[in-house]
């Protein structure tokens, strides 16, 4: 199969994810959306691995998944912090900070 | 591309492993003396989240706040030792197997980082500024940050005197990845010094002990906007290594400028594809763009400016600022010069409205700390138009003034700090009318760090803006250097604002007071002072140091 | 003798500097001190003229450059001084009448707490009167031209607290300013023209420069004379410049200052003579003012003005023949000595009238005096024939010469001058009697004055608000300067005449020819002789044989023109004054809306985009984000772009 | 190495300025008679400068003094002066002491005020520090060094501006303040964006000279060297923009039509001896580098430019001098009347003329010291009666003589009467702008019938006529207030009877600065005998050559 066409499928989610980050409201939504924006950069790097022949896609691919990880505690941390103080995740609500 | 080529290599990459002993991967070659900086703030780090873990409780914050210090401070005598030692130009290279550079830029920018982080520590553990709570001091941040603000738990870790010491070792991981942050010399290092200098900084956010609702949603909006931003950063980097089959500078460089070490089929097939440059060049320029606070990508900065604790503002708004202009700059000059006639008009554009947006909508902010964030995305235009001048002029102008503008920032944010009334600081400008006749002295330094922020000459401000200006004018951005001016004169306008309510306007009765700070935060501002007159009056030294340093290794 | 020119000048400014900076201990002897400066500088003045009198004729002219006053580059003005035979006429007129002045002063003046500081302000114009006339370059002239300016404007408003007073003066300030713009526009031609303006260098190579050059800086000297003379069109300060004490206005007003333009013009002589069209208009100039100031004269009840009026006219006389070139230069200056006896004696003999008579000004009010104040009447008559020409007295001599000149102008030119300046003669006898018969002679129609509700013009008038005034002679400090003065009006003309003395000492400085006339000097006598007396007759039946009323009747269409002079004040105000308040007015709204309305604009405009732009900033982080999203969009675009440009 | 007297000069009010600062809040006097010290210092050293001046030298700068300063900008610390700035020195350092007497008890803090707030102190330590930017802006002759110093003497001016004003009035204090700090404001942003435009031109100008020479240079002379020797050549257009950069700074700071509005305003609001401060003093400077960095730097571009310039020159002048006659308000009027005279300074500097140029420079040094007289009076005035409107007052001079007489010869001074100093200047101006452009110089002199107008109109409604009520009463000047006004006074006649001392000293500078321009004085028509001026004709057609 032509890895091109992966890279197809990468750039697709990649603006599924970003779609998903511009409209959906919940905080926990779009962190998941983001990280599937990550997740299209992941399958774009080994896809360009593999067609360049070189392994270096393929290990950043791990880093970025550590680097993902690494960001879901901090980012589910500080969701769920305030999630508890005003009793709602959504990205909408929190606009105190304005003009 | 023909669809079995690929394929191929990949065979008989499976088979040359498999018919052969297995190769030995050579052990990576570190030059430990040369990333000392870096291990040390970082070691330094690892050290405080042991004394965390093992230190009783009162002597944590003392033995936090001289841990960073010591660390901060070693580590920048180890900059200094590098730069002595000739690692600043002539024996300037990238280290640890060509991911870090160490060269002038990266050892300047690291040592400003250091300083900033320095004198961030000393507004971090100031603790005289609020009243004591049940006979504790207390500092800015969250007693507990997990409990829920307002609530049972919440009281209950202020009665127990509880405070939130992590913040040192955080502050330390957050310099470690801006250390290497402009030293990074591919662009895999980038992303991950890039994260690893951002998480913390989120968590940094949401710890203020104050208006914990506003810094939480600074923290969130951040965080999420931090996040999109390197998740746009990571796909041009695979954009990029699609292109070049390689993330490191000088090979992206060498394929750029067309001459490649060695041409496999597979890269002279991508190598045509300029689409896939441009594209992802355009979008790692972004992430950058957006750590920067350049216009459009600035409209986190006011609302996490205002949110965060004002020291952790602080030192945010010079550290980053420091760090992301580094890592453009490296980028642009050492990885994208060969695409110079793309990404100029680009850089130009962005300066402009840069610059004209971030005066101008400062220009009716009601909140200080709003106010100082439109005025750094207002600097953050200027710089710029020091970073499209290509020169090493250019370089140099835009080191010296990261160094001025870093330190007035720190300076204006910690005597944001000491103006304060019941509700803890008196951020609303209204509330600062008459301060000029309360506390002289505290209003004179502000309206010194401002006069710089201007740009009014004997002070660091004017030096800086000259150099970047001079630097873009030589460089042909005539018209630049003009915006730059009447933004300049826009920006003016809203400073002195501050310097009339201050000065010209009766006191209220129920205004703020200044509170006696501890010699922490007096020290930290009489840094700032210091260096943005000393900086204004003879630059001459720093400039030669920025001068000497304006050359990036490949 | 050299140093003696310099300290002429000097004498009398020092005493104003020391008199106005002396406090008040000087008060008590302050107008002693002035009156002895002014006698000194006399006796100054007679021994350099002793001097000139024993030199030959053609070796009058004496220079001192005393220091180089403005060295720029090229351009050279001296503080220096030039003494020849019609500066010292000049002097010994200014000192002389000046030093009587002075003296009558003492007495006119003796109840006003502020004398010491009048005296000053007589010195100061001494001192610039005396620095005008012996100026050696124009720029020099132009000092002392502004400097008697000064003074008249301090002595006109010397009683400050009347309003009328005051603006007066402002009024003779700024007229004589546009007369000043004028000389100063001259002095630059003449730098322009010559590299300098020293009489010596400009005077001797008039001939040598363009004649439009010469019209040009002719007109400027001839507005600069119609300022300071009070010449149509600049006249109208002269009428309101009495409001000022009448000493001041017998020495500034009459015999001195207002004759500087005569002076300017007659030392200029070489550039007129050379500028045929300055020439005729200064010749129209004057015939119109005599002319006009006449008229005016028989309108006003004011008995100041109506000598200002004839002083207007008389100096018209002068210019006019000036203008008439070698001609009439020595006749003008002969005229102007005459005039300023006879014009003298005549204020100081109405100052004397309004002594007694409480500074009642309005001849209506007088009538009777003759058997009240016999001094006053007979030095006030002996000037009165003489400003008529009465055959014998100064007046006489000089007024002739002059119709004469006119005439000898030559074709029609020569018949209409002559003609207006006969008419001229027919109404100065006409007015003059008025103001003879309705002073001295006639019913007594004396009423208490002033009334209470307007401010008193001094202070010892206050005293006797509205009591009846008690006619009385002055004393002799004042008297007696009156006699000296009115001798002079009987004998300077003869004296003058004499082998005709006077033209033979001035004509080698402005030059002197005979005109053939084409009417004999004898007709022209006879006919100026019967003018006059047709002027006394009309006058004298119309006030002498009827009863005058105290209101004065509503008058004539042209009486009552004259009245207001002749409606210029009137076409001033709406002109200038209203006019210019407008103009004023609507660039105070221009500055305020327009020049710092766009600086404001563009204040407010970037305030209005600031608010603006500032509502994008919403607090959702998804539009930060679709910020961010379309930033990277136009981003890659337009790196996109400029590879395809 | 000889003594630094030029640094010296600026460097002594600059201390003099820490130093009061310094002073304790309860020794108020004390701050006062340092200010004074320091000030009269001051003037001895200008007039050391004076006396050693040396004006048969060939050299266009004396005293100069060159230290590397800012080597990566081209900048040195260049001093040195010419005639004309020894002779603005002067007139700066003999003006402060006056500002500071007259001052006296201008900035003595409220009852009301927090005992740490120390104005008086501040006030004498910001005049100090406006002195000692204006005297080096005078001698600086890099043209980064001056830009500095240019610029930064707006801070201290906008406090002085802002924060000092008139005791009482007719409004209550904090309106007053709210006037007060608007009025600064406008004065910092219009100066600060005609800095920021001169900046844009000043790095045009290193960006220029480091193309052209190798290395960036502000060195004034270096500049003018290479420009003579032929190895700087400023392409038309360029040198027309950085011209315009710079005059544009000067023509805000001078202040030329239309770009006037911030002057009324800032002489209103803040006290007499700010005022003088900032028009006779702070405003110089504008003028002055218009003939030392606009017409030197820039010789074509500046002939380029003369046209527009002497129409907003004249444009100033009538319009100054007509809303001057329109004010209601002593002091405003006074401003509109500078505006006035500003006009005739770039009149004279862009007649090109060397009348036109000497005459603008003594009109500098002359305005300072007639409009000192006038404001430093008026002030007096306006705080006796609390009242700036002119209609407030009437028949001052029936109570306070002296204060009259003075104030007459002030305004007499700013009519130019002959006699007094400003008289020579202003006739210099006209004469010099006359002898190249005729019209130009005949419709100017209606300046001097406005200047008329509104002087005596303004005397007139204010000192004579019938006592007005709340005047009766007022004292006459004082013998601190005698000690500010009879030096002026006296100055303005012996400068109007002798002004040869100072001409000597400025003509070799004017020389020098219209041979830069390559201009000489137009030749009159007809040649005159007299030896004198024909060999004084010969010298500067020579010159022209």
């Amino acid at each position: 199969m032509n890895p091109v066409n992966y890279l197809y499928l990468a750039a697709l989610l990649f603006t599924i994810g970003a779609a998903g980050v511009l409209i959906r409201r919940n905080a926990i939504v779009v962190f998941m959306c983001v990280e599937l924006m990550l997740n299209a950069c992941n399958l774009a790097f080994v896809t360009f691995a593999r067609m360049h022949g070189n392994l270096d896609g393929q290990i950043i691919a791990f880093f970025t998944m550590v680097v993902a990880a690494a960001e879901v505690v901090i980012g589910l941390a500080i969701i769920l912090t305030i999630f508890r103080s005003r009793h709602s995740a959504s990205v909408d609500d929190a606009s105190l900070l304005k003009l | 591309m023909s669809p079995a080529a690929p394929g191929a290599v990949v065979h008989s990459l499976w088979t040359t492993a498999a018919a052969e002993a297995p190769v030995k991967i050579p052990g990576p070659v570190i030059e430990y003396a040369e990333l000392a900086p870096v291990l040390i703030v970082l070691g330094t780090a690892l050290v405080g989240v042991l004394v965390e873990a093992f230190l009783p409780r009162r002597l944590r914050h003392p033995a936090q706040a001289l841990l960073a210090a010591v660390g901060l401070a070693a580590a920048f005598a180890a900059v200094v030792a590098l730069a002595a030692g000739g690692y600043a130009n002539g024996k300037a290279h990238p280290a640890a197997m060509g991911a870090v550079a160490v060269d002038g830029p990266a050892l300047f920018l690291q040592g400003t980082i250091l300083l900033t982080g320095l004198v961030a520590v000393l507004t971090f553990a100031e603790r005289r500024l609020d009243p004591a709570a049940h006979g504790r001091p207390v500092d800015s941040f969250a007693a507990q940050a997990a409990a829920v603000p307002g609530g049972e738990a919440e009281q209950k870790a202020v009665r127990a005197g509880l405070t939130t010491t992590e913040v040192f070792p955080v502050l330390l991981f957050a310099v470690g990845g801006m250390l290497v942050f402009p030293a990074a010399n591919d662009l895999l290092t980038l992303f991950v010094a890039l994260e690893v200098f951002s998480l913390p900084l989120y968590v940094l956010c949401a710890l203020a002990r104050r208006q914990r609702l506003l810094s939480q949603e600074a923290a969130v909006k951040y965080f999420l906007l931090g996040a999109f931003s390197s998740a746009i950063l990571l796909f041009g980097v695979a954009l990029l290594y699609g292109y070049a089959g390689t993330v490191t500078y000088s090979g992206i460089a060498d394929v750029v400028g067309g001459t490649p070490r060695t041409v496999t089929p597979a890269l002279a097939a991508t190598m045509g594809n300029d689409a896939l440059l441009l594209i992802g060049g355009a979008m790692v320029l972004m992430g950058l763009l957006f750590k920067v606070g350049a216009v459009p990508f600035h409209m986190w900065t006011p609302d996490v400016y205002q949110g965060a604790p004002t020291p952790v503002t602080g030192f945010m708004a010079a550290a980053t600022k420091v760090a992301a202009f580094g890592a453009l700059l490296r980028l642009l000059y050492v990885v994208l010069p060969g695409l110079r006639w793309d990404w100029r008009p680009v850089m130009w554009g962005v300066a402009i409205v840069t610059m004209l947006i971030g005066a101008v909508v400062a220009v009716t902010q009601t909140d200080v700390k709003r106010l100082l964030a439109y005025s750094s995305i207002a600097h953050a235009g200027f710089i710029l138009a020091g970073v499209v001048a290509t020169s090493p002029a250019g370089v140099s102008s835009v080191l010296f003034y990261l160094g001025a503008y870093s330190f007035v920032t720190l300076g204006a944010f910690a005597v944001v700090t000491l103006v304060r009334d019941a509700g803890g600081e008196a951020t609303q400008l209204s509330k600062w009318a008459g301060l000029g006749r309360r506390s002289p002295l505290v209003a004179a330094v502000f309206a010194v760090f401002l006069l710089a922020f201007a740009g009014i000459p004997l002070t660091s401000g004017f030096a800086g803006k000259f150099a970047v200006f001079k630097a873009a004018a030589q460089g042909g951005a005539a018209p630049l250097v003009i915006v730059g001016v009447l933004a300049s004169a826009i920006a003016a306008f809203f400073y002195i604002r501050v310097i009339v309510l201050m000065f010209f306007n009766e006191p209220r009765p129920e205004g703020p007071t200044v509170a006696v700070p501890s010699p922490l935060t007096s020290t930290a501002i009489a840094v700032g002072l210091v260096v943005t007159v000393v900086l204004g009056v003879a630059p001459q030294y720093f400039l030669d140091l920025a001068g000497h340093a304006g050359v990036f290794v490949r | 003798m050299e140093n003696l020119i310099g300290l002429l000048v000097l004498v009398p400014l020092l005493g104003a500097g020391v008199l106005l900076c002396g406090g008040r201990r000087l008060d008590r002897a302050g107008h002693w001190i002035g009156t002895l400066v002014a006698a000194l500088s006399f006796v100054i003045g007679a021994v350099l003229f002793a001097g000139l009198l024993g030199r030959a004729a053609d070796d009058r002219e004496l220079d001192v450059t005393v220091f180089s006053w403005v060295p720029v580059g090229g351009f050279h003005a001296d503080a220096g001084f030039q003494l020849d035979q019609l500066s010292v006429t000049f002097v010994l007129l200014i000192t002389g009448v000046g030093s009587l002045i002075h003296l009558y002063s003492v007495g006119y003046m003796a109840h006003d707490e502020r004398r010491r500081r009048f005296f000053g302000y007589l010195n100061l114009f001494l001192a610039a009167m005396l620095l005008l006339v012996l100026a050696d370059n124009y720029l020099l002239l132009y000092v002392g031209w502004e400097g008697v300016g000064l003074a008249s404007y301090l002595l006109i408003g010397f009683w400050q607290h009347k309003p009328s007073a005051a603006t007066a003066a402002k009024k003779a300030f700024l007229v004589n300013r546009v007369g000043d713009v004028g000389l100063s526009i001259a002095v630059m031609l003449m730098f322009t023209t010559f590299g300098t303006f020293a009489f010596g260098p400009v005077l001797d190579h008039a001939d040598r420069a363009g004649e439009g050059r010469l019209t040009a800086i002719g007109l400027m000297l001839l507005l600069a004379a119609c300022g300071k003379s009070a010449q149509v069109p600049l006249q109208s300060w002269l009428g309101d410049a009495m409001e000022g004490p009448t000493p001041v206005s017998a020495l500034i007003h009459a015999a001195t200052m207002v004759t500087a333009g005569v002076y300017l013009i007659t030392r200029s002589a070489a550039i007129f003579d050379a500028a045929p069209v300055a020439q005729a208009a200064v010749v129209a100039v004057g015939a119109v003012t005599l002319l006009f100031g006449a008229i005016v004269g028989c309108a006003k009840d004011d008995i100041k003005k109506a000598l200002a009026g004839s002083t207007m006219s008389q100096i018209g006389y002068m210019v006019l023949a000036a203008g008439l070139g070698p001609l009439g230069y020595v006749f003008a200056i002969m005229h102007l000595v005459t005039h300023g006896f006879f014009k003298a004696g005549l204020f100081l003999g109405a100052g004397s009238v309004m002594h007694g008579m409480n500074d009642e000004v309005d001849m209506r009010r007088y009538g009777g005096l003759r058997k009240y104040m016999p001094v006053t009447f007979v030095t006030f008559g002996l000037g009165y024939l003489a400003i008529i020409g009465f055959p014998g007295l100064s007046g006489f001599f000089s007024k002739d010469k002059i119709i004469e000149a006119a005439f000898a102008k030559g074709g029609t030119e020569g018949w209409i001058l002559g003609g207006a300046a006969l008419l001229g003669a027919a109404i100065t006898a006409y007015y003059m009697t008025r103001v003879m018969v309705l002073t001295f002679f006639g019913e007594e129609r004396w009423r208490p004055a002033p009334s209470p509700d307007e401010p008193s013009a001094e202070p010892a008038a206050a005293a006797h608000e509205g009591a009846m005034p008690h006619p009385h002679e002055s004393p002799k400090v004042m008297t007696i300067p009156m006699i000296v003065l009115a001798a002079g009006s009987v004998l300077a003309g003869g004296l003058f005449s004499i082998d005709d003395a006077f033209v033979r000492w001035l004509s080698p400085v402005t030059g002197h020819e005979e005109g053939n006339s084409p009417v004999g000097a004898l007709t022209v006598t006879a006919a100026t002789m019967v003018v006059m007396v047709l002027g006394v007759a009309l006058a004298w039946f119309q006030y002498g044989r009827r009863p005058v009323p105290v209101t004065p009747p509503r008058g004539s269409l042209l009486t009552r023109a004259a009245r207001r002079d002749l409606l210029q004040d009137d076409i001033n105000h709406i002109v200038l004054v209203r006019g210019g308040d407008h103009l004023v007015r609507g660039l105070a709204r221009v500055d305020h809306g327009l020049v710092d309305g766009a600086v404001n604009g563009t204040a407010a405009a970037v305030g209005g985009a600031s608010a603006r732009l500032r509502r994008l900033q919403n607090g959702f982080a998804r539009s930060y984000a679709v910020s961010m999203f379309g930033g990277t969009a136009v981003l890659i675009a337009a790196t996109l772009l400029m590879r395809a440009v | 190495m000889s003594f630094p007297l030029l640094t010296a000069t600026a460097a002594v009010p600059a201390l003099g300025a820490v130093a009061t600062a310094a002073v304790p809040a309860a020794r108020r006097a004390a701050a006062r008679w340092l200010a004074l010290g320091f000030s009269l210092a001051t003037l001895v050293l200008a007039a050391v400068q004076l006396a050693r001046f040396d004006t048969a030298s060939k050299t266009p700068f004396q005293f100069t003094e060159s230290h590397a300063w800012i080597a990566d900008f081209g900048v040195r610390y260049e001093l040195g002066v010419d005639g004309i700035a020894v002779v603005l020195i002067g007139l700066t350092a003999l003006l402060v002491p006056f500002v500071v007497l007259a001052g006296w008890h201008d900035a003595d803090p409220l009852e009301t005020s927090s005992r740490r707030w120390r104005p008086t102190q501040g006030f004498f330590a910001l005049i100090l520090l406006v002195e000692a930017m204006v005297v080096i802006a005078f001698e600086a002759t890099d043209v980064f060094v001056f830009y500095i110093f240019f610029e930064a003497m707006l801070v201290p001016m906008y406090f002085l501006i802002g924060g000092f004003g008139d005791r009482a009035g007719p409004h209550t204090e904090a309106e007053a303040a709210g006037r007060r700090s608007h009025a600064a404001v406008k004065f910092l942003l219009y100066n600060l964006v005609g800095g920021l435009i001169m900046l844009a031109a000043v790095i045009g100008l290193y960006a220029v000279t480091a193309h052209q020479l190798g290395e960036g240079t502000f060195s004034l002379t270096r500049i003018v060297e290479a420009r003579a020797a032929g190895r700087l050549d400023i392409a038309t257009t360029t040198e027309r923009a950085l011209f315009l950069g710079f005059f544009f700074a000067f023509a805000v700071k001078a202040p030329l039509w239309p770009l006037h509005t911030w002057l009324p305003g800032a002489m209103t609001e803040t006290t007499a001896p700010v005022a003088v401060l900032i028009t006779a003093v702070v405003d110089k400077v504008g003028t002055f580098a218009m003939l030392r960095f606009c017409l030197q730097l820039f010789p074509d571009a500046s002939r380029w430019a003369t046209p527009v310039v002497l129409g907003l020159a004249l444009v100033s002048i009538l319009y100054g001098a007509l809303l001057a006659v329109a004010q209601k308000d002593i002091k405003r009027l006074i401003a509109y009347a500078s505006i006035s005279h500003f006009g005739f300074i770039v009149l004279g500097i862009f007649a090109m003329t060397t009348q036109g140029q000497s005459g603008a420079t003594l009109y500098m040094v002359n305005h300072g010291i007639s409009t000192a007289a006038l404001m430093l009076v008026a002030g007096f005035l306006i705080a006796r009666r609390g009242s700036r409107l002119i209609e407030d007052y009437g028949g001052v001079q029936k109570v306070a003589p002296v204060l009259a007489g003075t104030f007459l010869v002030g305004g007499l001074a700013t009519l130019s009467l002959p006699g007094l100093a400003p008289f020579v200047s202003e006739f210099l101006v006209l004469v010099g702008t006359f002898s190249r452009h005729p019209v130009l110089g005949a419709v100017a002199t209606v300046g001097i019938v406005l200047a008329a107008l509104y002087v005596l109109v303004l005397y007139q409604r204010t000192m004579t006529g019938p006592v007005a009520e709340p005047v009766r009463g007022m004292p006459d000047l004082r013998a601190r207030e005698l000690v500010v006004v009879t030096p002026l006074v006296v100055l303005l006649l012996v400068l109007g009877i002798y002004p040869k001392p100072v001409t000597d000293v400025l003509d070799p500078a004017v020389q020098h600065t219209m041979s830069q321009v390559h201009k000489g004085d137009p030749a009159p028509d007809v040649r005159v005998s007299d030896a004198r001026v024909k060999d004084a004709r010969v010298n500067d057609v020579e010159a022209a050559k």
